[in-house]
């Protein structure tokens, strides 16, 4: 009996097969297991190995782990690509007539199983099911009850009528009785999940959701690889709260439709990835600039330019922190999980408009696309603030200028939302004095400026998502640090030394601008050696802290970095900390 | 405590700010027209917010008196549509330069025709680049000579009616800054149109652009509103009309009537609007969402 | 008699009185004194006050000075404005037909001449021609010969024909004979200039001709204050070597244009400013994927957003140095003179095509729209060097893959250019292999990212354009460090300071990404206090060199910071140092 | 030692890499027919340049044996000019997806048409985002459901055969993947045009567009090329020819043969390519110019 195993369904892009991942997912969830879903796939539609691994647990997981358990394979390349994962012990079932193929790509000590996975689907009722056929395979290896997906598959395919559900149900028990009574694959069967009920969203869905909760009416973007989902998480969800979905021509008319929406009082946003962040900068310098709310989300992949949509990384920090010209301050937030992807959206929404400004939103593909399991969500953690917004009294009698850009001591100046009486301004790009209107005068550039600057002093962020995190001891040899994704494969690469008797802390950081110097600085100072560890290839967060910490110092700064297109597993982070320990 | 005004004059519409347009700047009637129509509508300033460009032209946002929003060049067009879908009660419009309309803001120009979002855009077509100082405009005729092309523009024109159009445009009207009063209608005939307007508006340069001045534009333009026989409401016959007369036309070029707004068409948009909503919503709520990942 | 003084003329925009600074400037240059000109206008093309003042000296000047000492006011807002700044002592020309109006705004022990500029203009031909009266009345001030600007007024009217040439001649001396015989003001003439052939231009002028010069044979690009010059400059010299201007859309186009001129074969560029460079940062991007050369000049204004469009600042460093999404390298070359705006675009071409990069040449308002005195320009130190171009022999037979983006040590790959049999391949922005083929391989994909990375690890600059340059002491007890347009009002201020017997050195950094930080880190090191100077509000340089080196920590960086749109004074940077000596 | 080939056939236009595109794609017949119009046309792979967009269509570039452009998203139009400018020698063919090309791309596709700039551009035109799995494409018909509209598109579709007209292209045709000898024609034409053409293809997206298939085409489809009545040689006729036919038409719509060609208009072009002159020039040369600063 397992506590833990991975398991991977392999085979040519398009053909649907992904979807025996979901289908098990999803039902390993209720049975109470944790999840860790991750797909590999290619910017093509059809063909192309693509391949998608579940991590099973009892506990919770947020990496992805070294190796395969069990792999459902529906064509030989799926073997042979994923051979090297595969230890000894590990069930390969590739679909195939044959009982026992010879299959010497699969390495030693590795049992393969010929299971006509097309075959049998072909027999009761067609060959797309073959992943229904799959996932119900798949259920009996694990060792997981037949029953618990009848309801699943009902819902999944309840809109396509009775036939369908029938179908599939058929599908997945002729599957799953074809391995049933693999008493030789027996270790390979799971614990028993804890039964409590838990949810699997990806961070995509839940920045979709915490976007919802935290009040967005409105997202205007352009398609893009990998955040194109959240849009289409909110296209059939924000109607229903009287929201609005702008599909826009491009990302520049995407962010543009979105801070004119923030301005006129709703809650907007857009969310993108590199290639359109990109092309977002002027606007962002914009909504800076006439103190605009927006929520921009940046769900990176792999760049520069186009690079490799479909592939992990963590490299546009840089532009998060510094693109758009001119002295723009802005807040860049990045969630470690897709619980955090839920309570950063929301959040991001109240700091837009407490902080009136731009509001970046950091996730990375990892974060956006893996299928996470989550414990719950407190909504009443949602707490909606609008920030300043001037009262009737506050607002002047209608023939006056209103001073929407008034100097003050937080920098922060109540605004008028168009519609309200006495609240008539001019909101430009162009330099301004306190009523909007335009003006050069030497002063009063500094003075706004300032003002502009000033508002970032003392960024505050709700409990659900801290600006940084600590595990570990105070004082350890070791301080790894990271942001968004790396999350998982730190916490447990940090957990595993620990169980090791290593002294290791591990520091995240979600607030990364204005970054929380202070408390970074003092554990810093206080630990032997810090490691960076993040996806990209210049070392952008070493960078940073380099830039704004002063003890973070070029001697004890040690960068760990990655940047071939896949996360981190725990186990590399292990051995790179191993030499340094 | 809050008086109502019932009846507006176009001095109502003006800032303090002096306008920085050069004396005899086509501008300055443009200015005079949206006022002029603001005033016949008795347009609540409040209620209306003016999003402007970036050029000369754009300059109207600091003089029209509403509340205004100057973008970034070429950006008018999205950020109109986002403010008038957060709040359908607003009297949107937009105006620009020709430049910064059908250059660098073309796209988002025909894009939002195609949309018929209920705003109204403004056009004030100078044939030149005016604020940066006399380069060749998308709209500069081939040869005229620019400081950017000394030697005459080499690039054919965009039509703007033409290109309108074709994109959709549920409302056009081209105006001519030597005639204010016919502007004002015009541009009061957008507004009231529900969907998108354009109003093209002929507005001479009088610094950079010595070919297409006023005498020029006077000794050409023929205004369609005084020939009875001319049907606005034929696409067909509108665009006909355009090329023969080679987009000398001013007046009501076409108008449809029978094409859904935007707002009509969202799925679920509501008859309140967006930014009025209440946001805190109660868990319950979430909790069913919720639940569909389960 | 003087060796220096500072001259003004103001009035109100639009009506041609810029043009008496340029027929002054002229003249003064060609009597062989150095002079050093600033504009303070406006976005608006007529009214508002706009002034021009020169500086003029019998050795190098390259700031604005504090004070004036001469103004030719065409109206009495121009005396109001500047007031602060007339020095007891300071002679003001009002156009006026009283002789001696009494100007309390123009403060005390200003000797104020009412003359009538304009009405001498209609007398002698025309109201328009008061700009050459109020020369030719400078010129007499400044106790210049009148047949000195003869030949210039024929060559600047010349293509007006020979009575326009005349009535500006008349103008002239008109304007000269009025106040040449003041004998009260001949404090104010001007030693007598030494007469050696020099040039006056802007950074601008300089930027176009240098590119010229070194072979930039295509520019696209989009009208904004304050790069047009640039492409104003080019406009009619390009088509005379078979050269093409194209104004563009906009900025994507421009920049995307002249990356397919440059993958092409030809030499290309763009130029722009803050706006339109946030707009280039998916392009930029793109043309470091597929290493084609590009220059990218970013003629700094005071931003973020539409900001301060004829105000000078340097606040784009961060989006030069980091803009793009992924993990971008490129090259940031600063020009911190006219001269080296010429050396500096033309290296620029150097660059971008031994490197196979882009590289962006940062100016800033004040180095490309202030009026300049160049000693000369020597044409033979700018080599044409094309970088890696494939030999017929190095490419491959017909129908083979040519390895355009092979791996090599030095990271540089010699390309093939459309055209060439055997070179074909496919340039994309995609990741890809040696053959440019798409491929998400991830052994390949760290290889392609540490060869494009290599290829800055060693990039060198052409004599003329060095990348750090130090004046002063090896261990001073201040080291004032700058970029850009700083350079002049540094200079100056470190001369004053050393005068006065302090040890203050100077470095000024033209290559800021990749940064010589070895230099750097030893001299500040070396120094035992570093000032950072600059036009912006972030401390954006300074920030750099914390990230950058190690000696460079926070306790002693200190940043002197200006970003009301002006320029630095010399007097006021010596302010800051006293304070700290 | 180079061989000099005199005949080529399609298959020396195919590189090595197996496409990705779905089975059943419209693509395949695009890339088929381009590979005719090259071997009819004998082009010499070394003196091509092939522009390709960002989506499925784009994936033609890595397809075509040439020089081979792959740019960013929208970008074909101004990186094939900026070749084509560089090198007038070498014949330059744009090919990018709807969504790259009227979409994001639409306003340089307007402006390099106005230009007359002497390349060919070939638009994929599924009617939907692709490679991005199925989104509302500008030219998606009204109320088609998609991924991104799953209760159907509300944006009035962008037309582009009336706007190319409007825009000012030489060249206009229209081809259809069922049909790719006779696409191969119409590129052929295009290439051999002087001046700026648009091809656009109907080319069916067999996973995500379920509306406009090839029968769906195929029953709707008329081919002007049959028609000897029709003058393409009459600018006005076409675009009233593709408003009667609701843009399903196929065949040359328009040609003009009296447009000169920026390359043309540009001062002081020259007849060999600016890609192959020596930049090393004599000092003296620049001397006269440094002494205009004097
Ligand atoms: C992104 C960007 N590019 C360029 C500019 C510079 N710019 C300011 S106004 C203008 C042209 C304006 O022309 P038009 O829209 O015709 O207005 P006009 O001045 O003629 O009224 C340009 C190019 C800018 N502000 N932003
Ligand atoms: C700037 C930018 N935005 C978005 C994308 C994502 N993207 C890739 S292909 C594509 C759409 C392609 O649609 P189309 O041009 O019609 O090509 P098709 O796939 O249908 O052939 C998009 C939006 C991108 N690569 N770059
Ligand atoms: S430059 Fe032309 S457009 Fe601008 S204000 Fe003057 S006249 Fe008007
Ligand atoms: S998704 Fe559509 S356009 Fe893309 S390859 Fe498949 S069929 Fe072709
Ligand atoms: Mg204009
Ligand atoms: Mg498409």
């Amino acid at each position: 009996m397992r506590s833990e195993l991975t398991w991977m369904v392999g085979g040519q892009q398009g053909e649907g097969i992904e979807s025996t991942g979901y289908v098990l997912s999803a039902g390993l969830n209720r049975l109470g297991y944790h999840i860790y879903g991750y797909r590999t796939f290619s910017s093509r539609i059809k063909g192309g190995h693509t391949n998608f691994r579940i991590r099973i647990a009892t506990r919770r997981v947020l990496a992805n782990s070294d190796h395969v358990d069990v792999l459902i394979a529906f064509d030989r390349d799926s073997v042979r690509r994923n051979a090297a994962q595969l230890t000894p012990g590990a069930v390969v079932v590739i679909d195939d007539e044959e009982a026992h193929p010879q299959l010497p790509e699969a390495g030693d000590g590795v049992r393969v199983l010929g299971v006509p996975l097309t075959g049998i689907a072909r027999d009761v009722g067609g060959v797309i099911m073959k992943n229904m056929v799959g996932a119900g395979a798949s259920a009996a290896l694990l060792g997981l009850p037949v029953d618990a997906f009848d309801d699943l598959i009902a819902e999944r395919f309840g809109s396509k009528g009775e036939k369908v559900v029938e179908a599939n149900r058929r599908a997945f028990r002729a599957g799953y009785e074809r391995l049933a009574g693999q008493a030789a694959c027996s270790d390979l069967r799971l614990e028993a999940g804890d039964g409590r009920r838990r949810y699997t969203m990806t961070g995509d869905d839940a920045a979709g959701f915490g976007a919802l909760v935290g009040g967005c009416r409105l997202i205007a973007a352009y398609p893009i690889t990998p955040a194109s989902d959240i849009m289409h998480w909110l296209v059939p969800k924000l109607p229903q709260f009287g929201g609005v979905v702008v599909q826009t021509e491009d990302e520049i008319a995407a962010i543009t439709l979105a801070v004119g929406a923030g301005y006129a009082g709703v809650r907007a946003m857009t969310a993108t990835s590199g290639p359109g962040f990109s092309l977002m900068m002027e606007a962002l310098g914009y909504a800076g600039m006439i103190e605009a709310p927006v929520v921009i989300v940046d769900v990176q992949r792999a760049g520069p330019s186009t690079g490799m949509p479909t592939k992990h990384e963590q490299s546009d920090l840089f532009e998060m922190l510094y693109g758009s010209h001119g002295d723009l301050p802005r807040i860049v937030l990045a969630p470690a999980t897709a619980e955090e992807c839920f309570y950063g959206a929301a959040e991001a929404f109240n700091l837009a408009e407490r902080y009136q400004t731009p509001v970046i939103l950091a996730m990375d593909l990892a974060v956006g696309l893996a299928i996470q399991t989550v414990d719950d969500l407190d909504f009443s953690r949602v707490k909606i603030d609008r920030g300043l917004v001037a009262a009737p009294e506050e607002l002047g009698p209608e023939d006056a200028d209103f001073k929407r850009y008034r100097f003050t001591d937080s920098g922060i100046s109540p605004r008028s939302l168009p519609g309200m009486p006495g609240g008539l301004h001019l909101a430009t790009g162009l330099e301004h004095d306190e009523t909007g209107h335009i003006t050069e005068d030497r002063r009063n550039r500094v003075r706004m400026t300032d003002k502009r600057l000033r508002k970032f002093q003392s960024v505050e962020l709700n409990d659900a998502i801290p600006p940084v995190t600590f595990d570990g001891p105070e004082a350890p040899d070791l301080l790894l640090l990271g942001w968004g994704s790396t999350y998982g494969p730190l916490a447990e690469a940090r957990e595993r030394l620990e169980r090791q008797g290593a002294s290791v802390a591990h520091g995240h950081i979600r607030l990364l601008e204005p970054l929380p110097a202070g408390v970074l600085a003092s554990r810093i100072a206080q630990a032997r050696r810090v490691v960076v560890v993040e996806n990209n290839a210049r070392g952008q967060l070493a960078r940073l802290l380099r830039q704004e910490i002063g003890t973070a110092d070029k001697d004890r700064l040690h960068s760990v970095l990655k940047y071939d297109g896949t996360p981190f597993l725990p186990s590399e982070i292990m051995r790179e900390c191993e030499a340094m320990l | 405590m809050a008086t109502v005004i019932d009846r507006r004059s176009p001095k109502d519409y003006a800032t303090d700010a002096a306008p920085w347009w050069c004396p005899g700047c086509g501008d300055f009637a443009v200015l005079r027209a949206l006022q002029m129509a603001a005033a016949d509508l008795n347009l609540d300033p409040a209620r209306t917010v003016l999003v402007a460009g970036i050029g000369c032209s754009g300059k109207i946002g600091d003089y029209f008196r509403s509340y205004s929003v100057h973008v970034v060049h070429g950006r008018t067009m999205p950020v109109a549509t986002g403010i008038k879908l957060a709040n359908r009660d607003l009297t949107v419009i937009a105006a620009g330069g020709d430049g910064d309309g059908y250059g660098i803001g073309l796209n988002h120009f025909i894009h939002a025709a195609r949309r018929n979002v209920d705003i109204t855009y403004i056009v004030m077509d100078n044939k030149v680049y005016g604020l940066t100082k006399g380069q060749t405009s998308p709209t500069t005729h081939l040869g005229s000579r620019t400081t950017s092309a000394p030697t005459g523009a080499i690039d054919r024109p965009i039509t703007p009616l033409r290109m309108a159009l074709v994109a959709g445009v549920t409302y056009l009207a081209q105006g001519f800054s030597g005639d204010p009063k016919h502007l004002a209608r015009l541009i009061k005939g957008a507004i009231q149109h529900k969907g998108f307007a354009l109003v093209n508006v002929y507005s001479p340069c009088v610094t950079y652009n010595k070919i297409n001045t006023y005498d020029w534009y006077k000794e050409r333009l023929v205004n369609l509103d005084d020939d009875e026989s001319y049907d606005p409401g034929n696409w067909q016959a509108a665009l006909n009309t355009v090329i023969d007369k080679d987009d000398l036309v001013t007046g009501l070029i076409y108008r449809a009537t029978d094409v859904p707004t935007y707002e009509e068409l969202l799925p679920g948009y509501r008859p309140e609007p967006i930014a009025a909503q209440e946001l805190q919503r109660d868990p319950a709520e979430w909790a069913k969402i919720l639940a569909e990942f389960a």
